[in-house]
């Protein structure tokens, strides 16, 4: 019942924090988030899951069932349960909440309660997304997200606001639409040996191969059809190269904390579902489009890391590195290998941190100096060192400095997707990946230069100094927890494992199957 | 005791046994330094000596464990991601100590120490701010050189390959408040990081291949490939992309080598090293030229044994290592900065190593880097001692003189001279002769590339000769060519305690390994031969593969590289060497030595020209960087904003036009709607009466 | 028959009965007392038999009248009367519950607005009226009784529409709606004489015995025009294009309230309409092959949704955008009509609809009193003026985001659910055009509900906003369709259940 | 002689469509309502012949309260009418047409 009361004591402290005056909301809503945080914190002692969730022979921890509505033939159910692959997201989400909160103190000086309130509000849904099992309930949750996060931005967001919050709900409940359509032609292709939507149901179904035809589209050319839907859909939330364009924008006007929890934790909704869904459900599919899937995830990394580049906004440089990380997560996903999988999924949380990390010392930067723009500063160590050196330390971290938690992310993913059977020329494949390593650290080494070393510069008409306190104490915690991950990945890395295995297994299972079909159609050709 | 020592058991046996130590103790003094620096007396510098010292002695140890007869260690220390059962790799952290380990951890832990107390006199004394920041670098350094040096996967040594160049990143940007500095910082990291995205796919490639990174052992990645070659058991190895084998094995070995010539300045990587002389000269003397540096070299040797399995890695390595030798000495030729031309000197004589390297000549490559280590670190730091009496002045054309003043540094500093030029019977001598004499007796069994790279040796001995005596001449002798010269700051104890200790190591490290007169004493008496070798132990060194002589086998066998050795005597070239080196000593002396001296390099012309730009090589990497990838880049940026992005506002803006004719349907006249009405009843009823049949 | 106990079967159309007599009694107390304004009493009466009457609905259903009783499967239970004229059964008591749960919002909602205005008994009982129609509309099983119910419906509501006589809008509404109303119900009228024509027969039973003993012979073009001429004017009364020019227009025009009543209430009495006589009666393969109306519907339900939502996009005045949003939502709760492609189980196909309109009762009633809100407040219509709205009143700006995303399909309430249970059924019936439009039109009206959302929380007040004054009534509405509309999701399981059942009875 | 009774559904056919023209062409819309009229007649001919024709009442039944119908809305309509005519001055039904877009 503990994930039940982690919903039920989120939701509750936001409406609280919607009812308290502005001026006491960040404390208490800071405070109240302290109480997902010990949940959560109980929940990792007592965390027992074994296998993946989704798969036979997984067991779930902390599950629990209870019927919702009944829906023709189906059950909807409130069924909910982490695994190793949900658990250290949801432990993600609940931290960085709690520090993007610390982190608002400082620049959130109008409508408090309201602001944190829906932090608190999103916090629940991102919450939902990571635990719920049930198709429809999950759903729920995730289309949750959007409507905290459309404010976060809308209101409290910088110039062009209301454009960018706009574009991010539009474009986001589109994919979510389309990857609606998607799953329902597997369910009703599933047909009568389905009782229920829940995600274990639906991928143990198919892994029985009971998917018919629907619509008098065969069952092959059906799992196809769902397998390039659901990804449409959730590329948009990755957002995977070209599906990109609502990002920079949502980032950039977003207010600093809102963009930690953009790139930390809803971005990692969509690889969450990529693997929920497209990989765990159907991975001969997967497999059988490994290279344009994992072209498409070096495309996103290359991509990603050129635009970066070309970016003098801090903010618009991480966030396009973000497209550039998720790249990573695609290519690991899509490689089929117990470090290719473990590593994407340690990947997201890593990169939650790191992008936390970054984008929280950009947002203290910008609380003192009032600009974000590469050219406007100079210097910055000299009045702000202690923010300047984690700032370097956290643009090290994204470069995949080893002994901090993206190395070993990126590492796991390149040794993963080396050494795939399932991709041809995996090794090629990996190689042009991993030249976004010395892109990233250009771009970064380039920003640092210009923005913390050097003679001083900056116009404003007050002193700039040191940032207080609790600006910088997120910061610490999270480069703490980065190096944390980085020294001891097998903290959350073992259970990770432990749930992408059955999928790596499963996959390698049907690679005899495909491998024998595209022979046929290979054959065929002929 | 002696019975002990006959039964060949260890002496000190701890010593080998607490080796991690030597990492240790500097993590924690960076610990330290990092939350309580500021508050430290000399701003951490105390905890740093101690931490440095500490591990000097444990490396010494360490070093008389070994010599005395202990076996080599290798154990695990750590698991970072264990693999699922039977399938992934496990990554661990692990700790090998063998001869070339423990020798290069007592180089790396003598100099930091030494380089340390010499801070006293450069920073500290010099009242510089920031201090936490410069020795918490420095233990963070020292610690991840520790950590790469005893690693025991190419894992790991990867991770701190890396670590030691955020060090480097760091400690170069120390006077962050520059311009110059940061910028030299960043393309240090990047350059280097240009090789380790070689090294990296390099890594991922051996994990790949053999399931293990191991360095040692039977079932390292080393011994898997000795074997897949020698007896055709390549169950244990997979190769991909249709590779053969040694194909593989010589591809692997090349994108490692990446990182190699990157960390260790090797063309076309080198040209971060002499930028990287914006940092403080303690920094250089201990990063940029005696141990970070020699990372890369060490890499080598460390999976020596992989390497001698690819005659045509060899051949690259021995090529581009006696090019860099001679390409970097040219450049050395005209700089005016004393710091300048020790770092093209840094650059040429781990171009030395490399040479020695790839010409089967493992003991030289390990003792030139000994050597190299001593004397190059002693001249940094004696530059370093001149920068201080001149006031942070480093042109020599304002120098002159400085011998008068600066007994103890002109002394020193001629001791790493006349070592660095290859004077006998200076340390530099004895093993730039060994690498010579090792490339030229496997050129001449029957390999003409080793000879070209000989070739280029060979003449960059002159060429070292020549610009090492034209600095000692410009800046000590002579008359002061500026005020500063003429008075210049003296210096203290700190200062000079470390040059005296490594101006005497100049003298006396060639000893060790007197090859060049090995017919003469014998080959058992040449100290680090048999060290390497490891003679004076049990017989696990070989087993696991890391004695000198296995390597010397593996070398000459057919399946690897199968080099063979003429037979030639070592005097013969030694005297070659050393003619080749005292001619140009001579020269400089008569074009540098008087009061008035002529700038006689301004008479090369163009040619000047071409080496003060460094052969423009690093306009060209600019030009790659901002030239080519940074328009790429914009035009990139363009295409997202226009076209991508584009097309998703435009696909807004379409719907918004829509809406507005959309919305014009409803034109307010009654009758308009009841037309509209009538008139999609009517096209209902038509397309139903068609489709119906009604008509 | 029944499961009403003890009670006769007359008793079975008591919601509508409650609500004709409720009607009378307000005419009554402004004849006792025609001089005076009794606001409090009259509107105290009109939602007393609102209430009164949702109760007994939800008491029918919750009791099983006309249902299926767990003894007896195969009999559907309905209560059939006057010669089965009429009949009750689950689907008209789930219709009955919407149209009741509207009128007691709506009635609560009108008691500050029509404050100061003159005839306030002839408004509430020209409502009760139109809403006893309604409840008719449920129970009707012949055209007959179908067409006078519908008249019952239009007429008060062509009246009400014009309520405001001293206002232009108001008035040239209620012409519009007039207007295109006499025109609609006579092409209805045509269509049912039409059948009349081809079958000889006006109650459904009898037409359906027609179908089922050998048909219509070769008249079978005439019968399609019919059928044909009764969607128009079906479609008329749910708004759907190109039936649907008045309704922007009236919507507007009309006083807040009402247009929350007609867009809501009368709505769904269109809709109950075309499920009984489309699934119930025209699902014969006589009809079918003369006129293939699933076909119809769907190239209804694209259009509508779609000409619906684009015209919305670039509207400026909030009450318009609903208008349009009123009228796509016919499209969507078309594709129940529209995938009865016998793709799936009828019940479940057509219970989307059913499910989809009684959310919508809520939050889009809900939305309009919002409008009623702001125009009792007097701050204008056009979308700047409710700049910077959520500061001043955050409980009645909270609830209209409620609706909106509710409209939207977001997960605010309960019409997330019923959207994507659309989207499924329009996947399942296998006409891929429907999903598509659905999922297009979904996103494109995410952007002007947004828009108002914006205006309300985002936007900053152009000038002074001062609001004082927070009429009771106004809110209690509101802030009922908000709580309902937001239980809808979680307790979207009650609504599915009985949406089932009642499909069950014509499916 | 029995007139065929196909002639009844043209006869209504025309009327019907009469009346539809004066819709679309009337802008009195007192007019108007005259065509909406004829809509309902015509369906009325067609209700009562057939009445005839199946032999049952049910036709002439529904024709009457299609009457009374009709008479109703005439009242509603000409109460609209007169509702416009005060705030337009005018019974032209192009004239109002102040809400369109």
């Amino acid at each position: 019942m503990l994930i039940e009361l982690l919903v039920a004591v989120t939701l509750a402290s936001a409406l609280v924090v919607f009812m308290a005056p502005d001026r006491i909301a960040p404390k208490l809503a800071t405070a109240l988030s302290l109480l997902p945080l010990g949940i959560v914190a109980v929940m990792w002692t007592q965390f027992d899951a074994a296998g993946n969730a989704l798969r036979a022979g997984g067991e779930p921890a902390f599950a629990s069932t209870i019927e919702w509505f009944a829906l023709g033939q189906y059950t909807i159910q409130w069924q909910v349960g982490v695994d190793g692959v949900s658990f250290p997201l949801l432990a993600l989400t609940v931290v960085l909440t709690t520090l993007a909160m610390v982190s608002s103190w400082t620049p959130i000086d109008e409508r408090q309660s309201q602001f944190f309130g829906l932090m608190l509000v999103m916090e629940t849904a991102l919450i939902g997304v990571f635990t719920a099992l049930d198709f429809f309930l999950w759903f729920v949750f995730w289309e949750g997200v959007l409507i905290p996060m459309y404010f976060l931005i809308s209101v409290w967001g910088g110039p062009r606001r209301k454009y960018a919050g706009t574009k991010f709900l539009l474009y986001t409940n589109l994919a979510s639409l389309v990857m609606f359509v998607g799953l329902f032609v597997l369910v009703l292709g599933l047909g009568g040996s389905l009782t229920e939507i829940s995600l274990p149901a639906i991928t143990q179904a198919l892994e029985a191969g009971e998917l018919g035809s629907f619509a008098g589209i065969e069952a092959d050319t059906l799992r196809v059809v769902a397998f390039l839907l659901l990804f449409l859909g959730f590329a948009v939330k990755v957002p995977v190269v070209p599906f990109h364009t609502w990002l920079p924008d949502a980032h950039v006007q977003a207010p600093t904390p809102v963009s930690v929890m953009l790139a930390g934790v809803l971005l990692k909704m969509g690889t969450y579902a990529l693997l929920r869904f497209n990989f765990t459900m159907l991975p001969d599919v997967a497999a059988d489009f490994a290279e344009i899937l994992a072209a498409v995830g070096l495309i996103s990394v290359l991509y990603g890391a050129m635009l970066a580049m070309a970016q003098s906004d801090l903010k618009r440089i991480v966030a396009y590195s973000s497209i550039s990380s998720m790249g990573y997560v695609i290519i690991g996903l899509v490689a089929f290998t117990p470090h290719g999988m473990g590593g994407a999924t340690f990947q997201m949380v890593s990169h939650g941190l790191i992008s936390g990390l970054m984008f929280m010392t950009v947002g203290v930067l910008y609380n003192t100096t009032h600009t974000r723009m590469v050219g406007d500063m100079g210097g910055l160590a000299d009045r702000m060192p202690i923010t300047a050196w984690i700032f370097v330390a956290g643009a090290f971290g994204y470069m995949g400095l080893p002994l901090m938690s993206g190395f070993v992310a990126e590492v796991l993913v390149f040794i993963g997707a080396f050494e795939s059977t399932v991709i041809a020329g995996a090794p090629l494949f990996t190689a042009g990946a991993m030249f976004g390593i010395v892109l990233v650290a250009g771009y970064l080494l380039w920003a640092m230069q210009r923005t913390l070393f050097g003679p001083f510069e900056l116009e404003t008409d007050y002193e700039v100094g040191r940032a207080p306190l609790h600006d910088i104490a997120p910061l610490a915690v999270l480069l703490g927890l980065v190096i944390l991950l980085g020294v001891q990945p097998d903290l959350i890395y073992e259970v990770i494992q432990d749930a992408v295995a059955p999928i790596v297994d499963s996959a390698g299972e049907s690679l005899i199957v495909s491998t024998d079909s595209l022979s046929e159609i290979g054959g065929e050709l002929l | 005791m002696v019975g002990a020592l006959a039964a060949g058991v260890p002496l000190f046996g701890p010593g080998i046994e607490a080796a991690e130590l030597t990492a240790l103790f500097p993590l924690l003094t960076f610990i330290i330094i990092v939350f309580f620096g500021s508050y430290l007396p000399l701003k951490g510098a105390i905890p740093g000596i101690a931490a440095t010292g500490g591990a000097l002695l444990v490396s010494l140890w360490g070093v008389a464990d070994i010599a005395t007869g202990a076996g080599p260690r290798h154990e695990t220390l750590l698991t970072f991601v264990e693999g699922v059962a039977g399938e992934g790799v496990t990554l661990t952290f692990g700790i090998l100590i063998d001869p070339l380990a423990i020798l290069m951890l007592t180089i790396v832990s003598l100099i930091s120490f030494l380089v340390h107390i010499f801070s006293l006199g450069y920073m500290n004394d010099e009242g510089e701010i920031d201090l936490p920041r410069y020795y918490a670098g420095l233990s963070l350094f020292t610690f991840s050189m520790m950590a790469f040096v005893f690693s025991d996967n190419l894992l790991m040594s990867f991770v701190f390959f890396e670590l030691v160049g955020l060090c480097s990143f760091i400690l170069i940007g120390f006077w962050f408040r520059e311009a110059g500095p940061p910028s030299a910082a960043k393309k240090a990291f990047l350059v280097t990081r240009f090789g380790d995205y070689f090294f990296l796919i390099g890594v991922v490639a051996v994990l790949g291949t053999f399931g293990t990174a191991q360095f040692a052992g039977s079932e390292s990645f080393v011994t898997i490939a000795t074997e897949a070659l020698e007896t055709g058991a390549t169950e244990g190895m997979t190769t991909f992309l249709g590779f053969g084998e040694q194909a593989w094995i010589t591809v692997i070995g090349l994108l490692v080598l990446g990182g190699v010539l990157g960390k260790s300045a090797q063309f076309p990587f080198h040209t971060w090293l002499p930028d990287a002389m914006e940092g403080p000269t303690p920094v250089s003397a201990l990063i940029h030229a005696a141990t970070m540096v020699a990372a890369g070299v060490y890499l080598v040797a460390r999976m020596y044994g992989f390497y001698v399995l690819s005659p045509t890695a060899l051949s690259i390595i021995a090529l581009v290592g006696g090019f860099t030798a001679f390409f970097a000495a040219t450049m050395a030729l005209v700089k005016q900065e004393l710091k300048q031309v020790l770092a093209y000197s840094t650059i040429s004589q781990y171009g030395y190593m490399m040479l020695a390297l790839g010409g089967g000549g493992y003991v030289a490559a390990v003792f030139h880097l000994t050597t190299h280590a001593i004397f190059k670190a002693l001249l940094f730091l004696g530059a370093g001692s001149v920068i201080i009496a001149m006031h942070h002045k480093e042109n020599m054309w304002e120098m002159g003189g400085l011998r008068s003043e600066m007994r103890v540094t002109y002394l020193t500093f001629l001791a790493g001279s006349l070592a660095l030029a290859g004077i006998f019977p200076f340390a530099g001598f004895w093993s730039k002769d060994e690498v010579l004499y090792e490339t030229l007796v496997h050129g001449l069994g029957g390999s003409p590339v080793l000879l070209v790279a000989y070739t280029f040796g060979a003449l960059a001995v002159v060429l070292t000769g020549f610009y090492t005596f034209r600095m000692v001449f410009l800046t000590f002798h002579g008359e002061p060519r500026s005020e500063l010269a003429e008075d210049p700051e003296p210096v203290r104890w700190n200062v000079k305690f470390p040059l005296a200790v490594l101006g005497v190591l100049s003298v006396v490290a060639g000893f060790l390994n007197m090859g060049v007169l090995k017919d003469i004493i014998g080959e058992e008496n040449l100290f680090l031969h048999e060290f390497l070798d490891g003679v004076t132990m049990d017989a696990d060194l070989d087993a696991a593969g890391l004695s000198a002589h296995h390597y010397a086998e593996v070398l000459e066998s057919n399946f690897a590289a199968g080099y063979e050795v003429a037979g030639l005597s070592p005097l013969g070239p030694g005297a070659l060497a050393t003619v080749l080196a005292v001619v140009p000593v001579i020269g400089a002396w008569y074009l540098f030595r008087g009061p008035d001296v002529d700038p006689v390099m301004t008479k090369l012309g163009g040619l000047r020209t071409l080496l003060m730009n460094n052969y423009y090589q690093d306009e060209y990497q600019v030009w790659l960087a901002t030239g080519v990838t940074l328009p790429i880049a914009k035009v990139a940026n363009k295409f997202d904003q226009g076209i991508i992005d584009g097309l998703v506002d435009g696909t807004g803006g379409v719907s918004l036009f829509a809406g507005e004719r959309f919305r014009r349907i409803q034109s307010g006249v009654v009758t308009n709607y009841a037309a509209l009405l009538t008139l999609g009843f009517l096209l209902l009823v038509l397309i139903f009466a068609l489709v119906g049949g009604w008509i | 028959m029944s499961s009403l106990g003890t009670l006769p079967d007359w008793a079975a159309t008591a919601p509508a009965l409650i609500l004709l007599g409720t009607a009378f009694v307000v005419l009554l107390v402004d004849m006792v007392a025609p001089d005076e304004q009794n606001s409090v009493m009259l509107s105290g009466v009109s939602v007393t038999g609102a209430l009164l009457a949702l109760g007994t609905t939800i008491w029918y259903l919750l009791s099983g009248t006309g249902q299926p009783g767990a003894g007896d499967l195969d009999a559907n239970g309905a209560i059939e009367l006057f010669g089965g004229s009429l009949v009750v059964d689950g689907l008209s008591l789930f219709f009955a519950a919407i149209i009741t749960s509207v009128v007691l919002m709506v009635v609560l909602a009108s008691y500050e607005y029509l404050k100061d205005l003159p005839n306030q008994s002839e408004y509430y009982s020209l409502v009760l009226l139109a809403a006893t129609g309604m409840v008719m509309v449920t129970f009707a099983n012949s055209f007959v009784t179908a067409l006078i119910s519908i008249e019952l419906v239009s007429l008060p509501s062509y009246a009400l529409v014009a309520s405001l006589k001293t206002n232009k809008g108001s008035a040239e509404a209620g012409l519009k709606y007039f207007l295109i109303g006499a025109l609609s119900s006579a092409i209805f009228i045509y269509g049912i004489s039409l059948i009349y024509v081809t079958t000889g027969s006006l109650q459904f039973d009898a037409v359906t015995a027609v179908f089922e003993n050998g048909g219509v012979g070769e008249l079978s073009g005439l019968l399609g025009l019919g059928v044909l001429m009764i969607i128009g004017g079906v479609g008329f009364k749910i708004a759907a294009v190109p039936f649907h020019f008045w309704a922007p227009d009236a919507y507007e025009g009309a006083p807040a309230p009402i247009s929350a009543f007609i867009s809501s209430a009368s709505k769904a009495a269109g809709f109950v309409l075309a499920f009984r006589i489309f699934v119930d009666v025209f699902s014969y393969s006589e009809v079918t092959d003369a006129i293939d109306w699933v076909i119809a519907f769907q190239i209804l339900a694209i259009v509508t949704m779609t000409v619906a939502n684009f015209a919305a996009l670039k509207q400026t005045k909030v009450k318009r955008i609903l208008a349009y949003s009123s009228v796509a939502h016919a499209g969507y709760v078309l594709i129940a009509l529209a995938a009865l492609t016998g793709g799936a189980d009828g019940a479940f196909v057509l219970g989307s609809g059913l499910a989809h309109l009684m959310v919508y009762g809520f939050m889009n009633t809900g939305a309009f009193l919002f409008i009623a809100l702001t125009e009792y407040w007097d701050i204008g219509r056009q979308i700047e003026d409710f700049y910077g709205l959520g500061r001043q009143a955050p409980v009645a700006c909270g609830a209209m985001t409620i609706f909106l995303f509710s409209l939207a399909g977001l997960p605010l309430g309960g019409g997330f659910l019923s959207k994507f249970y659309l989207l499924w059924v329009s996947i399942e019936g296998e006409v891929a055009l429907l999903g598509i439009a659905l999922v297009a039109n979904s996103v494109v009206s995410l952007f002007y509900y947004t828009g108002i959302v914006k205006a309300l929380w985002v936007e900053e007040p152009a000038g002074e906003l001062e609001i004082t004054q927070y009429p009771t009534g106004l809110y209690a509405a509101i802030v009922l369709a908000a709580i309902m509309t937001v239980l809808l999701l979680p307790g979207f399981g009650v609504v599915v259940e009985f949406a089932e059942t009642a499909a069950g009875m014509v499916a | 002689m029995a007139v065929s009774i196909e002639w009844y559904l043209f006869l209504s056919a025309a009327i019907f469509s009469i009346g539809l023209f004066g819709i679309l062409t009337q802008r009195n819309a007192l007019m108007f309502l005259m065509s909406v009229e004829l809509l309902l007649n015509a369906a009325n001919i067609n209700l009562v012949a057939f009445s005839l024709y199946w032999g049952n009442l049910t036709g002439q039944l529904f024709a009457l309260i299609v009457i009374a119908l009709a008479a109703a809305e005439v009242a509603i309509g000409i109460g609209i009418i007169l509702t416009v005519n005060r705030n337009f001055d005018n019974i032209d039904v192009t004239e109002a047409a102040t809400m369109r877009w």
